[in-house]
């Protein structure tokens, strides 16, 4: 127990020092140290409960409750106050009618009898390690990054004092959800995430960042709302206050938790950036690379998918379920299909962040036992891959001043280490022997056998193209020659190196080893609720391996080819090219050839399947809502 | 940095018969820009009038393009005729519209199967063209040659053709011509051929006619614009009708020229049936001493000769307006905005011709 | 498990000779359809033959390597097919073929060959779907993804799945590269990429594609029979027709552009999985 | 045979404007722009036509004269200018569309250039 | 024999010819001439092509695509010259613009006379290009194996 | 919606025969008037020099001290022009063209020793 209440309050303090900490060495060693800690301490974590199944820990919950609530108010007498400033009235009534709702259910749960305020089992180790690892990799690369950051931006203010403690204040919440029993702490977690988005997504604070800033705040708090009702709804059916409790609640089954979980279900689709939401995830680009990669791999948008997997027994062969499925499935194939006509790297990889979040949506809205086996290999796949390509991405773009897909052309000639480990996260992304397809390929079965999830799988074949669509692309431009190379600074911080180079490890092992992963951790807890469990079969794991292996071993036959081989210009239609590749075109200029990607934007285009997107989904919703308020009259 | 795509197209490129280059600038597969650069065949060959004797130049006339050369040397002629006042025996005159509209026949087959071929329909380009092979023979049989006809000269004909083989002739047109007709119905009519061209490279009728278009691709927007109607060599007394179809896109050029295949044989027919006898040339003596505009109308539309002399062997000035020269700007207009694969489509549709066009 | 390993052995040594009869006898017909008489219908093992008599020439030394990768995978993708192995992960092995092909294109880095790659990756977009939902189709059909399994259903398989086999049929044009599909590359002489993906291969890098080309004839005719594995030799029978329709097909159609075929395979894709697999849910 | 009817107008280059955009708004064609060398000037022909009257405006200039471009009125013109520019070294101003004397490229440049005139002394042996 | 002389692949270019050749090489493809009873295919491609048939006299623009296409050209090729243009310049061989024969810009292993060259001639000179075409392939192996 | 037009047509072709003629199995196929090659009857030339004058591509070269008539192969177009202002017509065209060749041809026609000069020694003798 001292573990779990360690890994939320060591980086809450944590935090605090940061606070006071000037910018320097000193920080920056206290950062990479604390970093170290959590790192080792959720190992530690996974060693000892690996094989415990699942452990409750009772703590007196009377003082920390009001201790929340106290907070609570604070927040949301400061989130009242900017809002104020900056004229968000609807953010400020939103603000205003979450803490009314919240304070009500309060006064109607006894909450005496909540026990077990903490646990853990395996699915919260996996998100302990995804938030203890990766979130800690981030903070470390920030260090290197930021320092760049405003070595490039001069003239905005320095606030990294606040940024470092925002960043650890974020993974305090984060293990707080994951570790919570208790919903209203969770829910306290919960509101601590959004915040912290909030402010690191407005870390410039200029107008752009502001203002998607708001827009998070405005549709996580609409989520937080949802929230919020649940507890009105057990105030009303159990003052009692047991059902406060997630596993009461969940045991209790579908004909008891269905309003809250549909409530809940709706928290985690604004959390978890599923359309109509989605908005908000893009618009969180503004922030600093690293908020990106903490935002879009292991924290904020996994409390969403956290919540829905954890809701999706409930699910299972519901109404609700079905829709939440359906958001989640339309989510993948459209923002899958908006990526294609980003030429932004960022965008690109929020997008496919919105759309693997789908997928995984969609798994746990079917909520079989299949199904939330894949939900979890996925969450896991994604949070490394992402990290991994957001934080490549991040280097790359103060290298080469451009965070355009089409000024990366050629980057694995000039920037090579982190271009092989950027190829490896985005061949994680999607291509067969490594992860992510794995779980696509779990995630296909468990539509398969659920009902009507044949429409689910039609949304994943198609879905499941584009992706290929938009990584190959992607990858094209990385290899391609750049005749004409801007220079590089070659220096790399060695934050950045050691946050890169563990992920990519991380990657491959995970790639490798994740049948270990899958037998030692995920089975078990989905066996714990369902009884029984799904895994591939031993042959394809064995060839699925093989492949990897083949991958990795291919590179050697370059060392064949290398030799005595003709090199010939390039097919210039006949023309003579120069080695730089410029042509004499019309009128006697020197032409360059320029290769850009297809965007096929006319088709794919961000406006045209957003709102086609966001219209379905809002029906899809709706139909949520309405059994949601068939349910409270009934 | 944008995501365009700069393109060499050309010169050297399998869709492209002869050399032509494009600056293809592309976005995804959209042609934003398309800039032409000629000047890959051009030999010079109209200074060559300075070094040769007026009658033998007649034959580095023909020379100009291999496929209008017949109408070529023959344009020539009418040139140097008229300004030496000649009086082409009416035999002769029959004869070459003979073979002119036998050109126009095997230039819109081969053609047609390019633009098929440049859509991917190999099986229609090969069609077309072994039809054209049918065309061919009776040409090498009465000129000796296949598509270097060599058979005008200036005052007339080389070689006459028989009555009977005359004859022969329109049996062996008569036996394709069913053959014409399902391949240009196969043309025209098939879906996949209509999807690459309707709506494709639009030219309004105003624009052809400001931007100077010529030939089937002034007819396809509806221009009545054909020289046959001022009835030159023999057409006057053959009922000549121009075709013209209103689209002005790329079918409806294609359509004006697989008409014009079938109209050319009709053509044929007539003008065997009219035949008249006599001699096949006048003897010419002196020197030609003025100057000349002749036009005519060849497979790919107007063309003009100019021949200026002044009394001596060698004549002054002998300029070439080609057809294809000046359907480079409509050309030009019609690239924009369409996709790269509908370029080769856009660009054969005006039957470009760049033998001539640079000469 | 050593009938497998024969059946992945026997497809590895076998497959290229009996594709390149396969091109062969395509050739010829494709010809004689022409009025043509054709070349020996062993050409294309003449072709392949004499690339790999040519100097070995490349624009650069890596593009070696992400063909040989695709020669490799596609090989890899027909001998787990042919020994019966999971379906779903035969696409995916596919796909990752083919993405080590386009990636090739790219790493050319020449005008021709990236907007082969673009288009090849438009290609393979537009395939993918199609093929997930027949595996998924096999899968309700007999309740197995293994091919062998499938191979062994009692029933002939495309009594179930009608209009997922018309669907894989369509597709198969595009992974052919035939007309009015051959938008990557092309066998014609005449296309507007010149050869497209192909461009800046050169002798034996062009022969490993060609190669990998023959065992794709082979997985994707083994494809079709599987429909009607029930039944060997109307599966052949039904591999000859759909064959000889492909070539018929080649004939007597433009080259589309690339919307119609990403519209028209998708849209294929969408109703012929839509109606079958539903159907097959409810029923 | 019925042929068709030709006349040629000679005009000075400064009309030259003015007179396209006459037979512009009269709905005349472009037929074409041509040019010929005769020893020490040239003649330049701009053919126009309704229907099968052929008009030509005839123009004389020497080495070194400009002429001004008529491709603002008609646009297709640009392709005479700069072959009339590229093979006869003549300058041509304000085309719309210049290719900066690589329309046709040559190996003699501007080959049908009037040579410069010089006074023969003696003719001895052949001019190759 | 080696397999280079089944499967000749083929690249034309019309280097400044007057169209004549060059028709005349696109019917040796089409079906009463059918050059693919040789294996012969048109690539249009010169990183694929093992022949290259020139026509035409080369003029200033060619003699660079010329010159490029036959570099791009993986060995062994051999060139074949389409038509008297290509031979020795022809009619135009006095013409400002034209080189004079193909051979004044790359190594040319098969003069085919004609004006315009007729299909069969052309059959005729590719194959004798095939003969050589396995000659240069032998002693680039010879070559090869030292 | 006319789609495979082309069906009748390719099925047709393949029932049918190829329309292919076997060059060079079967021989090629000229006319009577076709231009294949020049020939020169060099017992009945003159060497006026006429054919070299007006050939369009230089391709005769005649000399009439050595009495010879020369011809470049890969020079002439087949045009006939020389045979049409040779004089004694002695310049033929025949139907069948010239072979392909891996280098220059250039023939060279050795007359036969001048009649002229036959008869005056003729005359002397008697
Ligand atoms: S150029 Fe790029 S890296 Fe440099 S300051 Fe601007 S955004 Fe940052
Ligand atoms: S990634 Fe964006 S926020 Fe970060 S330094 Fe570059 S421009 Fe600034
Ligand atoms: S326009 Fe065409 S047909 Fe007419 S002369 Fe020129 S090349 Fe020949
Ligand atoms: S346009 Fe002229 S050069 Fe081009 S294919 Fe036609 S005839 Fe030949
Ligand atoms: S040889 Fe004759 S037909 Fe061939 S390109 Fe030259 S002029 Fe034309
Ligand atoms: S035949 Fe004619 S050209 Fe020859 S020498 Fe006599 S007059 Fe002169
Ligand atoms: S046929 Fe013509 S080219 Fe040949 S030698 Fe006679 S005149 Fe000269
Ligand atoms: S023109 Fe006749 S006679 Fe005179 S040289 Fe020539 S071949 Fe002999």
């Amino acid at each position: 127990m001292e573990l779990l209440v360690f890994l939320i309050l060591f980086p809450a303090l944590a935090a605090l020092l940061f606070c006071i900490l000037p910018n320097g060495r000193l920080r920056d060693t206290i950062v990479v140290l604390v970093s170290a800690v959590i790192i080792a301490v959720t190992l530690y974590l996974f060693v000892l409960f690996a094989g415990a199944g699942t452990v409750y820990f009772d703590i007196e919950s009377g003082m920390i409750s009001q201790i929340m609530t106290g907070l609570e108010v604070i927040i949301s007498a400061g989130l009242l106050y900017l809002a104020a400033k900056y004229r968000q009235y609807l953010i400020a009534g939103l603000v205003v009618i979450q803490l009314g709702v919240v304070l009500y259910a309060e006064s109607l749960i006894n909450e005496t009898a909540a026990l077990n305020n903490l646990f853990i089992d395996p699915f919260s180790i996996i998100m302990a390690m995804i938030i203890g690892i990766i979130g800690s990799l981030i903070c470390v690369y920030s260090v290197g990054y930021m320092r760049d950051y405003h070595a490039h931006h001069e003239g905005m203010p320095d606030k990294r004092r606040w940024f470092f403690a925002l960043l650890f204040v974020f993974l305090a919440a984060m293990f707080g959800v994951v570790f919570s029993n208790n919903l209203f702490w969770l829910f306290f977690f919960w509101e601590v995430t959004t915040l912290c988005s909030f402010l690191l997504i407005g870390y410039s604070w200029d107008e752009e960042a502001r203002k998607n800033a708001f827009w998070a705040l405005l549709l996580n708090l609409l989520g937080g709302l949802a929230f919020a009702f649940t507890f009105v709804w057990i105030g009303l059916t159990d003052p009692s206050g047991g059902l406060v409790m997630m596993d009461t609640l969940l045991a209790a089954g579908p004909a008891v938790a269905m309003i809250p979980a549909a409530l809940i279900g709706f928290a985690g689709l604004t959390k978890a950036a599923q359309m109509p939401f989605s908005s908000w995830l893009v618009g969180a680009m503004v922030a600093p690379t690293p908020v990106s990669a903490l935002l879009h791999s292991s924290t904020m948008v996994k409390a969403g998918v956290y919540m829905i997997v954890r809701f999706a027994p409930i699910y299972n062969v519901t109404m609700v379920g079905y829709m939440i499925s359906l958001v989640g499935g339309v989510t993948f194939l459209l923002a899958s299909g908006i990526a294609i006509s980003q030429s932004n790297a960022k965008k690109v990889l929020a997008y496919s962040t919105i759309a693997n979040l789908g997928l995984v949506v969609a798994c746990a809205g079917i909520g079989s036992y299949a199904a939330v086996w894949a939900a979890i290999l996925l969450i896991v796949f994604h949070a490394i891959a992402k990290s991994l390509l957001f934080l490549s991405v991040g280097t790359v773009e103060h290298k080469i001043g451009s965070r355009n897909i089409e000024d990366m052309t050629g980057l694995l000639g000039r920037l090579p280490a982190v271009t092989v480990m950027m190829i490896i996260g985005i061949a994680g992304m999607f291509l067969a022997p490594f992860g992510m397809l794995i779980s696509k390929w779990a995630a296909l079965v468990a539509f398969l056998d659920a009902q009507y999830g044949f429409i689910l799988v039609l949304l994943l074949a198609f879905g499941s193209a584009v992706t290929v669509f938009f990584w190959t692309k992607w990858l094209g431009k990385l290899i391609e020659v750049a005749w004409n190379p801007k220079p590089v600074e070659a220096k790399i911080s060695n934050h950045e190196y050691s946050a890169l180079v563990p992920l990519t490890v991380l990657m491959v092992a995970v790639c490798i080893g994740f049948p270990l992963l899958s037998s030692y951790l995920v089975v078990p807890y989905v066996f714990g609720i369902y009884g029984m469990a799904a895994t591939l079969g031993q042959a394809n794991m064995t060839i699925m391996v093989m492949m990897v292996f083949m991958v990795l071993i291919m590179p050697l036959s370059l060392l064949y080819f290398r030799k005595d081989r003709k090199i010939l210009p390039h097919y210039m239609g006949g023309l003579s090219s120069t080695p730089d590749m410029h042509f004499k075109g019309s009128i006697g200029v020197q032409r360059p050839v320029a290769l850009g990607n297809y965007y096929l934007a006319d088709y794919f285009g961000e406006k045209r399947l957003s709102n086609i997107g966001n219209g379905f989904c809002i029906a899809f919703i709706a139909m949520l809502m309405i059994t949601v308020i068939l349910g409270v009259i009934a | 940095m944008s995501n365009q795509i700069v393109v060499p197209f050309g010169p050297q490129h399998p869709v492209l018969p002869e050399p032509i280059h494009l600056d293809l600038v592309l976005e995804d597969e959209r042609v934003v820009e398309a800039v032409p650069t000629i000047g890959y065949v051009h030999r010079g060959l109209e200074k060559l009038v300075e070094k040769r004797d007026f009658k033998d130049y007649v034959l580095i006339a023909e020379r100009i393009c291999g496929i209008c050369s017949f109408t070529h040397s023959v344009t020539y002629c009418n040139a140097i005729e008229h300004i030496m006042g000649i009086e082409v025996p009416p035999r002769a005159q029959f004869i070459r519209t003979i073979w002119m509209e036998y050109s126009r026949m095997h230039s819109h087959l081969l053609w047609l199967g390019l633009t098929a071929d440049a859509m991917g329909f190999e099986n229609l380009f090969m069609n077309a063209w072994r039809l054209r092979e049918e065309i061919l023979d009776d040409m090498e049989a009465t000129t000796g040659g296949r598509v270097i006809q060599g058979s005008s000269k200036v005052g007339g004909i080389r070689l006459d053709i028989p009555d009977e083989k005359l004859g022969e002739m329109v049996d062996h047109l008569k036996s394709i011509r069913p053959l014409l007709e399902e391949s240009n119905r196969i043309f025209t009519h098939d879906q996949t051929v209509r999807h690459r061209m309707r709506g494709l490279g639009v030219l309004s009728k105003e624009e052809a006619w400001d931007l100077g278009a010529v030939g089937p691709t002034a007819r396809g927007s509806g221009c009545d614009m054909d020289v046959r109607s001022t009835g030159y060599s023999a057409y006057g007394e053959l009922g000549f009708k121009p075709i013209t179809f209103p689209h002005g896109d790329c079918l409806d050029r294609c359509l004006v020229r697989s008409e014009e295949v079938l109209a050319a044989v009709d053509l044929v027919e007539r003008a065997v049936a009219k035949m008249p006898d006599g001699p096949i040339e006048e003897k010419v003596k002196g020197n030609p001493d003025g100057e000349y505009f002749a036009f005519s109308e060849q497979p790919r539309g107007e063309c003009m000769h100019y021949v200026k002399a002044n009394g001596k062997k060698n004549i002054v000035r002998h300029r070439v307006r080609t057809p294809t020269f000046t359907n480079i700007p409509p050309l030009v207009k019609m690239l924009a905005g369409i996709e790269l694969a509908d370029v080769p489509v856009v660009v054969l549709t005006i039957d470009p011709c760049i033998g001539c066009a640079e000469r | 498990m050593i009938t497998e390993i024969i059946f992945a052995i026997g497809f590895i040594i076998l497959a290229p000779f009996i594709g390149a009869l396969i091109g062969g006898i395509d050739r010829k017909v494709t010809a004689r359809m022409q009025g043509r008489v054709g070349p020996p219908v062993l050409q294309p093992l003449y072709d392949v033959f004499k690339l790999f008599e040519k100097e070995k020439a490349v624009v650069r030394n890596e593009v070696n390597f992400y063909i040989f990768s695709y020669l490799i995978f596609v090989v890899f993708t027909g001998a787990l097919f042919f020994s019966g192995s999971d379906i779903l992960l035969v696409i995916f092995a596919l796909t990752l073929a083919h993405a080590f092909l386009i990636l090739g294109a790219y790493a050319a880095t020449s005008p021709y060959s990236h907007i082969g790659a673009e288009r090849e990756l438009l290609q393979l977009m537009a395939v993918e779907p199609m093929l997930i939902l027949a595996a998924a189709g096999f899968y309700m059909a007999t309740g197995s993804f293994s091919v062998r399994d499938i191979a062994l259903w009692p029933e002939p398989i495309v009594m179930t799945l009608p209009l997922l086999f018309v669907g894989i049929v369509y597709v198969l044009t595009i992974k052919l590269r035939k007309s009015p599909f051959d938008l990557a590359t092309t066998h014609h002489a005449h296309q507007e990429l010149v050869k497209g993906l192909t461009t800046e291969f050169a002798g034996p890098t062009l022969g490993m594609v060609e190669i990998a080309h023959l065992y794709e004839t082979v997985f994707f005719l083994g494809l079709v029979w599987l429909f009607f594995a029930s039944m060997p030799w109307v599966g052949l029978l039904a591999v000859i027709i759909v064959y000889f329709l492909e070539i018929l097909v080649d004939n007597t159609t433009t080259r589309v552009r690339w919307q119609v075929m990403l519209r028209s395979a998708w849209l294929v894709a969408l109703v012929a999985g839509a109606i079958n697999l539903g159907v097959l849910t409810l029923m | 045979m019925n042929e068709q009817k030709h006349t040629v107008i000679e005009i000075a280059v400064t009309d030259l404007l003015k007179k396209a955009e006459e037979y512009h708004t009269k709905g005349h064609r472009l037929v074409q722009i041509g040019c010929t060398p005769l020893g020490d000037r040239y003649e330049i022909n701009y053919t126009f036509t309704t229907a099968w009257d052929f008009e030509s405006l005839r123009i004389t200039v020497h080495d070194g004269d400009e002429i001004p471009s008529i491709s603002g009125t008609y646009w297709g013109a640009f392709i005479y200018e700069n072959e009339i520019h590229d093979l006869f070294g003549l300058s041509v101003t304000d085309m719309n569309i210049d290719f900066q004397g690589h329309l046709i490229e040559t190996r003699v440049p501007t080959p049908f250039k009037n040579p410069p005139k010089v006074t023969i002394v003696s003719k001895g042996g052949d001019a190759q | 024999m080696s397999y280079i002389t089944k499967s000749p692949w083929i690249i034309h270019y019309d280097g400044s010819s007057c169209n004549g050749c060059d028709i005349e090489v696109l019917a040796c493809l089409t079906p009463l001439y059918d050059l693919e009873r040789f294996g012969i295919v048109n690539t249009g491609n010169p990183k694929h092509a093992d022949v290259f048939l020139v026509t035409g006299g080369i003029n200033e623009q060619s003699r660079e695509v010329v010159k490029n296409t036959y570099d791009q050209m993986p060995d062994p090729k051999v060139v074949v010259a389409i038509g008297i243009c290509a031979t020795t310049g022809g009619v135009f061989r006095e013409c400002y613009n034209i080189m004079g024969g193909v051979d004044k810009v790359i190594p040319v292993d098969v003069y085919v006379p004609g004006c315009a060259a007729r299909p069969e001639s052309i059959i005729d000179g590719v194959v004798r290009a095939l003969g050589i075409l396995e000659e240069k392939r032998t002693k680039m192996t010879e070559k090869g194996g030292k | 919606m006319p789609l495979f037009t082309m069906v009748k047509r390719a099925l047709a072709n393949v029932t049918g025969k190829p329309a292919t003629l076997m060059y060079p199995a079967t021989p090629a196929k000229q006319y009577d008037v076709s231009r294949g090659h020049i020939v020169i009857a060099i017992e009945d030339c003159i060497f006026c020099g006429n054919c070299q004058r007006h050939c369009v591509s230089q391709a005769i070269v005649v000399d009439r001290e050595a009495r010879t008539w020369e011809i470049d192969r890969l020079r002439c177009i087949i045009c006939g022009v020389c045979a049409e202002v040779c004089p004694k017509d002695c310049i033929f065209i025949e139907p069948d063209y010239h072979p392909s060749s891996v280098g220059p041809v250039v023939e060279l026609v050795q007359g036969p020793p001048a009649p002229p000069k036959v008869e005056k020694k003729a005359k002397t003798e008697e």
